[in-house]
């Protein structure tokens, strides 16, 4: 079956220049809470005129072939972007990101697999691309699946490593850029499906030894190389749409995995290389009990938090894994409605993703203007009467501040340690990402509810109705 | 020519994204990451763009699977974008 | 394809222009007036290329005069920005 | 005489591309003072390189003709680039925009010619670049011509006007548009010779009825006309180092004029077709020893001034016309010197160019961290024990904001009248570009020192040295 018309190419080529210019208009309105939402279908629109005009081409011809794709694509997405859990948004992107850099590889195999079957031999640009796009797809797809792995628990998340795994990585790197460099000047299949495999498993390597808490970072910058897989497509294809819409995802991936390691005051190769998380294993294994640590009760907390002035909750992970982003809400409200006034201090990397809590926040239906970032909050600690710490560990850790050994020195953190009292809620004294201890929690002025977050704030909530 | 002029539209498109990125605020870096996820299964036309041009079997199953996976792409990433976007509210309105 | 690809070229350069002027700062905007004025000098090329291709004596002189005029326009815009821009400065230095 | 070696054509494109991207950075290092005077070489860098290569293509081969323009322009251009005053730069930018888009339309035109006079008939697109480029070349010309004599008070400053004014305008130019039109399709010199007159006399009538202080605005948007006269002269031959540099100026006179009429509370529309300033001529002619006007001497004021804990400085057009710029910091170091707070207050629009006041201020060495934007500042006037105002006059005015009536009613202003004492030094009671009274001057708490405004701080600097 085919189409009725077949516009000109010229068209079609105006119709892609029109959809990035929808991806660009798109991401602008990202910029800011009221236009975002409608900025994302206007790139999904843009999305659509690309697709659409695709289809009026003469050379596509079997539209069951497209059909049936596009099928199988939304009865596998739809559902799963319907289902998927707010905690379980860090796995989803990496799917689907790994998904992208899949199909990237694929197209460009696919291509270098027709071009080289031809007769004469192609231009030397589109092979170049070809190449490019070989070496990169593969690695974001297995990369991206085992941060998928790790993050969902399916792997271990601990980095796994072994001695001398620099070198081979880097060994098993070179291999793929030798072969690749192969397929390319004898224009040979064999060459090219090798220089796959051995991406694929470069991805692999790359990622194993990086650990769980790391994996934003590293989706960030996976995220980043299936943007450029999308644009290397686009130049074999000459594709304007490919080229400008992967550039964006390029940008938007290198941007997010720079300001993230900015904000962990560590730098990209350090994320990639350094192992970070692996100590954890051996740190501090300190309990409820410890000397100079306040446990304290439901109680006493609720006494405290009822009659103050200014309450700040400061989330974090341990929020995420507790799924207690409602209760958290549903705490803050009463205590909104006994006058007391509310903040929520959001730190950048809180969480294990950029904005993860904003994420969380939002999906209990926190209005965005009483979420304050790090900046806008430090100011307002020392007028805060209670800093509530529910489940955040190394983000409100002062050794950022005043150990200059510790790994996380010069991390910019929540100065939650200048307001008057600190409640911290989390189920033991193991430490967090970082895997070291938190003097805060021997402070004198902060007492620990030792307690699964969102039983604790359930029996502060049940405590406060009757204060 | 031709190249060249991809080569230019590359490069403004990188100066532009990395403005257009650096305005988004951190409120919205979760959005953000899956959004241009979803856009970059852009690679959707280059599937369906090369699946129409192949004839042999095997170029044409690559390129099959590679819609299948760029749609799961598109589909799911501009879907729960929008499922994330929709919660963020400047006041509540249950 | 070549007028495609310099439309996109424009567009992609529209929204780059926008973004990056509206990041200069008030105090710099005359700068930024003289200094953009310069650049529309670019003219110059064009004037070049024209005057290189052209065979008949008024072309040439129309050219010509365009060479002169744009050239006042580089050469005077951009040494007067600096000027201006020389002296601003976070501490005196007299 | 010719080059000894041609680069290719795909060589110079590249080159091009590169220049466009020396631009691109330039523009984008003008985003901070540090770094806007690097910026601005880099993009004279980014000329230099697609002058440079140009000159290396084949079909370039008469060089006397090339050197001798580019002296000409040399010699022109680097000794009034030196010897014009920092006051007179509105001017001089007029002057510098007008020769560019005088370039544009002589580039255009001879293109036209070119391929007009050849056999066979020219690309389309390149006829429609070409007449656009004619259409809007020669009125950027004239109109800056004219801006730079009113500037230069060589014309009249007021708007000049008669009874269907508008609709003459109107006449003559859609007479420039259908000459174009035609132009275009037949492909005819002479068409095109009288395109062009037409347009040029656009341009002046289109100028003549505008204020001279609103010339600020015309200027800004020329310079947009003669970036998009680059564009389409780079559409004609394809040159992308063109079509870019273009965009950008072309953005850079659109977003200016759009914000200096929005700090003016005033649609383009209106400052095009308004002839505002033009009731200034019949305006409160009033003088000094009205009723309920305080006069004060240099004495009095030095006193006030030498006891203060902050001094605000609001520097308007007066202290452009005065050139009073290095007096009123030999003044503010005096005062330093005392132990005062001083400050500078920019008001957007205050003198006649966008960053009028940054610009004198600079040239006397004001370190720009004292200069204070409107919203920064205004909250301080409360704090403020004395506002100075040297030559400022509509940019002080509380009509703006409580009399609805007024022509620059909800233009935002500086709210010096919330300090504790103000202080206006003009000559005169004759009011500033708006053309209406100034409730300011009547205010209980004001008084006004009639001098001119250089002499007026050099009496100050005199006598807080005897205090
Ligand atoms: N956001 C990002 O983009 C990003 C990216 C990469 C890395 N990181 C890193 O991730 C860390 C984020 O800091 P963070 O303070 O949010 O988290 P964190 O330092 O990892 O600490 C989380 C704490 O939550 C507690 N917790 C876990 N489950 C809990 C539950 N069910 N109920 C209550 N508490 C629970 C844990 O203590 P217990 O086990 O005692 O309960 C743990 O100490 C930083 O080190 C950051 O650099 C973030
Ligand atoms: N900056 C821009 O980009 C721009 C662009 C277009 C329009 N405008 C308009 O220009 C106006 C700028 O406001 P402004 O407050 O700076 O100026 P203004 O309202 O025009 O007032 C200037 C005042 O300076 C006084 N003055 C003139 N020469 C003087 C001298 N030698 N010594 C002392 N005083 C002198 C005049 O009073 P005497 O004659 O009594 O001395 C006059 O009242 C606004 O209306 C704005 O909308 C600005």
């Amino acid at each position: 079956m085919t189409l009725a018309f077949a516009l000109s190419q010229n068209v079609v080529s105006a119709a892609y220049a029109a959809a990035a210019v929808l991806f660009i208009v798109g991401i602008r309105m990202l910029s800011s809470p009221r236009t975002a939402r409608r900025g994302n279908w206007i790139s999904a629109v843009g999305m659509l005129i690309a697709v659409g005009f695709t289809l009026t081409l003469a050379e596509i011809d079997d539209y069951l072939f497209v059909a049936a794709g596009l099928a199988i694509g939304a009865v596998l997405g739809v559902p799963a972007a319907r289902l998927v859990k707010m905690t379980a948004m860090p796995q989803m992107v990496a799917l689907l990101n790994g998904l992208g850099g899949g199909a990237a590889a694929l197209v460009a195999t696919a291509e270098f697999f027709r071009f080289a079957g031809a007769a004469g031999s192609a231009p030397a640009d589109t092979v170049v691309a070809a190449i490019f796009a070989a070496l990169l797809g593969p690695l974001t797809f297995s990369g991206s699946m085992i941060a998928w792995g790790k993050l969902q628990e399916v792997l271990p998340g601990r980095p796994v490593v072994f001695r001398g795994q620099q070198l081979a990585n880097a060994a098993v790197f070179g291999a793929a850029v030798v072969l690749a460099a192969l397929a390319a000047v004898a224009e040979n299949k064999a060459m090219l499906s090798l220089t796959l495999i051995v991406s694929f498993v470069v991805g692999v390597l790359l990622v194993l030894p990086i650990g769980g808490a790391d994996m934003p970072v590293v989706i960030a910058l996976l995220n980043a190389f299936s943007g450029l897989g999308g644009v290397t497509t686009g130049f074999i294809l000459d594709n304007n749409a490919l080229i400008i819409g992967g550039t964006l995802v390029g940008a938007s991936g290198t941007l997010l995995s720079i300001l993230m390691g900015r904000a962990m005051n560590r730098s990209i190769a350090n994320v990639l290389f350094g192992a970070f998380g692996q100590i954890a294993a051996g740190g501090p294994a300190a309990v409820a009990g410890d000397s100079g640590v306040r446990a304290t009760t439901a109680a006493d907390v609720a006494v405290m938090l009822a009659y103050a002035r200014r309450v700040v909750f400061v989330p974090g992970y341990g929020l995420a894994v507790a799924q207690a982003q409602h209760d958290v809400r549903a705490l803050a409200d009463i205590l909104q409605a006994r006058g007391v006034d509310v903040r929520y201090a959001i730190h950048p990397v809180a969480g294990r993703m950029p904005g993860h809590m904003n994420v969380l926040l939002a999906e209990a239906n926190v209005p965005y203007d009483q979420l304050y970032e790090m900046d806008q909050i430090n100011a307002e600690f020392p007028q805060t009467d209670v800093a509530v710490i529910v489940g955040a560990n190394d983000v409100v850790n002062p050794a950022a501040r005043n150990q200059p050994g510790s790994p996380i020195y010069g991390m910019p953190i929540l100065d939650v340690d200048r307001s008057a009292n600190v409640v911290v809620i989390k189920r033991s004294m193991s430490p967090g990402f970082a895997g070291i201890d938190n003097p805060l929690f021997y402070d004198s002025k902060t007492s620990m509810l030792f307690a699964d977050a969102k039983a604790a704030l359930e029996s502060l909530i049940a405590a406060v109705k009757t204060v | 020519m031709i190249l060249i002029a991809s080569v230019t539209i590359f490069v403004l498109a990188v100066f532009l994204g990395f403005e257009l990125i650096a305005r988004v605020p951190t409120l919205l870096h979760t959005p953000l990451m899956s959004g241009t996820n979803a856009i970059s299964g852009i690679i959707v036309v280059g599937a369906i763009l090369v699946g129409g041009a192949s004839e042999g079997t095997l170029e044409r199953t690559l390129a099959f699977l590679a819609l299948v996976f760029a749609s799961i792409n598109v589909v799911g990433g501009f879907l729960v974008t929008d499922r994330m976007l929709e919660m963020f509210k400047r006041r509540p309105d249950e």
